[in-house]
């Protein structure tokens, strides 16, 4: 008999949740199709006035990333509670804290890599000038772990309930904001010309910060949620 | 003295007793709220004269900036509560923080409501997305989260502890509140009122905001006694001394 | 099997009640576990058997009562991975294959010596069916599928909740020998089920609720 | 009675300052009657409980007449 | 009750067979249904006998043998309303009480002469239950729940697939008793199970799937 | 024993599910919130400039409130099909298509009549001119029960599937292009003070003759759904 190592768990964890993802890939693909589709119908929004476009295409881009990645944060724990396997995941012998390290990392990967990949054609179909490619990329890479982090928290806490949904956009919202005023920060200065680098590294700061705290955060919340 | 006072709150604890002392105690809250709240009106309307600059219009102070006041001052009480409740598992702390919360959304949205109005004179938009508004309404976000987790729970003291973990979470905000004005440059004013040193604001101003302050402060006591009450009452449901109310009342 | 001290039960309860927002659930419960016992627990449809099994997992929290593991408070921590739960829902992953969930299964709770993957699936009678999605198989085979998480992982105690519903009478022989086995080899089990058991191992403890 | 009317004009600003007053007013009058509706709501269903308390008492006592009659 | 004519069957299969992706689930399969019969369908996991049952629902498409309702070939215009299913997913909202989900289903079903909702409730023992959300019934509770639609509604051809699984022992007698009645009155019912029938009405019909 | 006439049917279930939603009723607010949380975001994505906010406002809000819609659009039938009560629908003696019209009905009452309601506010956040407002409503009610019925069947021909997200996405986005166009010319006419009705006329045609054929195509894509 064997106990099982902490690492090979989480392996077998992160597996298992790509595994997921890849037979479920049309799940994973709704997000990137959701923010083709805005980076799309926008222009027909607005109507075709392209000096109009390139002011707001970078901020148009964050915030569809943004958005398609809440879209699909609501699902981070459902498929789990629903089935059970959530209930075997908090009995199984493994703290819990990285575990759902893991699911986070699982989840980030699946949903918002994919759109990071695509955020430059987004981009580019909104005519964003390519010097300011390299923020929005940098912002991309530091906001969406970080909404991926702090989503995951409120997510367990709202996982025991019924009105899941209303709530988490509630608790998102506050969330959101400070995240895009830097992540917005750091694009609007390289679009004009300006140094970045600050905002920048205030997310990474606060990144730094959720990638220890909000696993953890996570845990107790998610404990709270299953103890009904 | 240094034993009766633990005592004292030990015996407060007890749902029954809290109660009953919340029942005494809302009466006389909300008749001093109402008392100070009419001389602090009729000195901020009447007496005070208007103001050189905004002419009538500043006489919105006397409820925009007590409210705002209490908004965060509730948010306050209800993080510290939220910690105790979740640390020592004490339900009347549970109580505190959970029934603060739709009194400091109301506070809130006066306060976001009213600037608006007084905005709409004075900057000549009643919505700007500058950082104090912007984490006003951030904190009108919190206070609803913690109210909509509070309830989406079946069994409440699951939803307080989950509720009450939201709420500290989002203490980071008040201080966000308040410095805003100093850590960023904004359309709204800076601090004018200030308890300590000078304030630069006229007495005959003054007194009925710091008078309307402390109505408010009664206020917020006497409504959360009833909010207690009421909560105590959902709570304790299965206790023989809610169903003795619940069959007194049936008659 | 982790060997006990005869004298110190495994799981102990004392005066265990269960009160949801204030009304009672069970009532008073007393009972004692060794190692190498099963116990039933009896009663009618919503007499609390489940919210039982969900209490002594620790997901629900005592109020009312003392719950011992080994003669300590239960406390997640203190028997996580000695304690396997198998309740109305299944925990299986409708898109992934008997094998996958079993290999998820083993990297979370470890594995005990004894069969492999493959020999546990046949002995559960999904022989071919390893690399077939869950979500294609019957309600008896996703069963099957999810006691052969018993079979693979290294755990003491077993709480299974109607592990007999919608299996057929050769999977109701199955429960009963996994049982028997489970038992002699030193473990124990706690079932809740409305009467297919049939153990060969000496009467089991019956704990009625509702009594 | 021209004091009130200045007073009612606020300098021009009635279109302001009354609905601000207005809004304070009616959401603490909202925040204080709230707790007493629900009081009476929480008391009725207490009521409505106890009483399904009882006949789920009641029905566990003579759980067999409850079965349909076997033909 | 509707009375048919004793000598064309309600329900008739003739040699047949289903295949998913071309492979066979189940062998040719021939059996009639009389208003007045009760016919259990006996197979092991994985037989075919939820297939089966989805299939004569006409959920699923008959492409192999024939199926008749009445003499006719089965479609769903022809049968509907006549025919009632219980699957293994209960087709119960959780978010809404019994009472609400059964008012549902008299809403789309019609409502049969008899008892009222309330009556059908006590009668699966769910007194007292009528008001609770779904979610927070036990199993049991909610097959009872799921039952009491089979008093409500107008059918006369029952289809259950695994009636008594989640069942106590006075829940399974309910079971008996409720199809005794429904075949006395005339109805007829296709019942899968892995056991806990005992039928006073006579010998019933037996199908066995894979042979 | 009683048939149940049609309208009874019709009335039953419409009932259900607006309970349901009541019951639920935080997973109504989502997209309420969610348009909100855009409508917030906005203003910091592309910087406070007055002038540029009111001059995309009413795309935005169209765009905004078509979006959340279609967020809610995927789960119009899956709580039916998970429970099996999608099965006691079909099963039932009552014609499918209107028992689908109602569960549509219903649909846009609880998704898409919140979204009008707060509509002028999410514009008058946008600072969107008063004038446009009457365009802007007019729009919405038409243009959004459009998306409800031609999103379900769209919906009803994924349910069997596995990867509906990105397969609804995909066949949703032709759909919306032309409805966001007349939407939108109607709303930019309106903006400039020309006459909107033409295409707000087109709009209305097509609402017409969707609901006459949604309903029905509804249930033959979703009889195809279930034979699995
Ligand atoms: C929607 C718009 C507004 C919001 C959300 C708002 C919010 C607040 C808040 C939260 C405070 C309390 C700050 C603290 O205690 O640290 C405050 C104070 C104050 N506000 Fe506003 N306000 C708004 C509009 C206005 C306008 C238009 C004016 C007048 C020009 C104004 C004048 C004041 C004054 C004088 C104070 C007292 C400052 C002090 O002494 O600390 N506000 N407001
Ligand atoms: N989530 C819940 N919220 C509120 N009440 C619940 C919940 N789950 C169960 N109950 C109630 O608690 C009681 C016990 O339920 P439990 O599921 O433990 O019964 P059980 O003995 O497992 O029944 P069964 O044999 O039907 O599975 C029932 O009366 C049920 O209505
Ligand atoms: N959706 C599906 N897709 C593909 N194959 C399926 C599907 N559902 C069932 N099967 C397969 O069809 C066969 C018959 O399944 P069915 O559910 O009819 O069995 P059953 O007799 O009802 O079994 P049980 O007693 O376990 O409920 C099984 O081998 C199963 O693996
Ligand atoms: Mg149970
Ligand atoms: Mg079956």
């Amino acid at each position: 008999m064997s106990r099982a190592p902490l690492s090979r768990a989480c392996a077998a964890l992160l597996r298992r949740d790509l595994v997921l993802a890849w037979r479920q890939r049309g799940d994973i693909a709704l997000p990137v199709l959701y923010a083709l589709i805005v980076a799309t119908l926008f222009p027909f929004a607005l109507g075709p006035d392209l000096a109009l476009l390139q002011r707001i295409a970078g901020g148009v881009v964050l915030l569809t990333v943004l958005l398609a990645m809440l879209l699909a944060l609501d699902g981070l724990f459902r498929g789990d509670l629903e089935d059970g396997s959530l209930e075997q995941l908090v009995l199984s012998p493994q703290p819990l804290a990285p575990m759902l390290g893991m699911k986070i990392l699982a989840h980030w990967l699946t949903t918002a890599l994919p759109l990071i990949v695509i955020a430059p054609l987004l981009a580019s179909l909104l005519h964003l000038p390519a010097a300011a490619m390299p923020a929005l990329l940098l912002a991309l890479l530091l906001a969406t772990p970080l909404v991926s982090l702090l989503g995951a928290v409120l997510v367990a806490l709202t996982a025991g309930t019924r009105r899941s949904g209303m709530l988490l956009a509630l608790m998102l919202l506050p969330l959101c904001v400070p995240v895009m005023i830097f992540a917005a920060g750091a694009l609007a200065a390289a679009q004009q010309g300006l140094p970045w680098t600050a905002p920048i590294a205030w997310l990474g700061a606060a990144l730094a910060l959720a990638v220890v705290l909000a696993p953890l955060a996570c845990a107790a919340a998610l404990r709270i949620a299953l103890d009904a | 003295m240094s034993t009766w006072i633990p005592l004292w709150l030990h015996r407060l604890g007890s749902p029954p007793t809290f109660y009953a002392f919340a029942g005494r105690l809302r009466p006389w809250a909300i008749g001093l709220a109402l008392l100070l709240g009419i001389v602090a009106l009729y000195g901020g309307l009447v007496l005070a004269p208007p103001d050189r600059y905004q002419g009538d219009d500043y006489r919105i102070i006397f409820i925009h900036v007590p409210s705002a006041w209490m908004s965060l001052f509730i948010y306050a009480v209800m993080g510290v509560a939220s910690f105790v409740a979740l640390v020592w598992r004490i339900k009347l702390a549970e109580v505190v923080a959970m029934e603060s919360a739709p009194v400091g959304a109301a506070f809130t949205f006066i306060t976001l409501a009213t600037g608006s109005l007084w905005g709409e004179r004075m900057w000549g938009t009643w919505w700007t997305w500058d950082a104090r508004l912007t984490s006003e309404l951030v904190l009108l976000f919190l206070y609803l989260g913690v109210i909509g987790l509070y309830h989406a729970f079946e069994d409440r003291r699951q939803g307080a502890r989950a509720a009450g973990f939201l709420a500290i979470v989002g203490v980071v905000n008040v201080p966000i509140v308040h410095f805003s004005v100093k850590w960023w440059n904004t359309l709204h004013q800076g601090s004018t009122v200030n308890l300590f040193g000078q304030s630069h604001i006229a007495g005959d101003m003054l007194w009925p905001l710091l008078t309307m302050m402390l109505a408010t402060k009664c206020y917020y006591v006497a409504s959360l006694c009833g909010r207690a009450r009421a909560d105590l009452l959902a709570l304790e449901g299965g206790k023989d001394w809610v169903r003795r109310i619940a069959a007194g009342e049936a008659r | 099997m982790t060997a006990t001290a005869p004298a110190t039960p495994l799981l102990e309860a004392r005066a265990l009640r269960f009160h949801r927002q204030d009304e009672p659930v069970f009532g008073p419960l007393d009972f004692r576990l060794h190692a190498g016992e099963l116990t039933l627990i009896e009663g009618d449809n919503g007499s609390g058997k489940t919210t039982l099994m969900r209490l002594l997992t620790g997901l629900l929290r005592t109020e009312h009562g003392e719950l011992l593991w080994r003669g300590e408070p239960l406390r997640h921590e203190r028997c996580a991975g000695e304690v396997v739960f198998l309740g109305h829902q299944l925990g299986l992953k409708a898109e992934l294959s008997p094998r996958e969930n079993l290999r998820v299964a083993i990297g979370l709770y470890g594995r005990r010596e004894g069969p492999d993957i493959d020999a546990a699936l046949a002995r559960v009678g999904l022989a071919g069916y390893g690399d077939e999605a869950v979500r294609r198989l019957s309600a008896g085979q996703k069963k099957r599928a999810a006691l052969a998480r018993l079979l693979l992982v290294p755990a003491v105690l077993w709480l299974l909740d109607e592990p007999y519903a919608n299996l057929d009478r050769t999977g109701i022989e199955l429960v009963n020998r996994l049982l028997e086995a489970h038992v002699a080899a030193g473990g124990a089990a706690l079932v809740t089920s409305h009467g297919a058991v049939s153990f060969h191992g000496g009467a089991p403890q019956r704990i009625r609720m509702h009594g | 009675m021209s004091g009130l009317r200045d007073f009612l004009a606020m300098g021009g600003y009635a279109a302001y300052v009354w609905p601000a007053y207005a809004v304070f007013f009616l959401v603490l009058a909202a925040d204080w009657l709230a707790p007493a509706l629900r009081r009476r709501r929480l008391l009725r269903e207490l009521r409505g409980r106890i009483a399904r308390q009882e006949a789920r008492e009641r029905r566990g006592t003579d759980a067999s007449t409850s079965l349909p009659p076997a033909t």
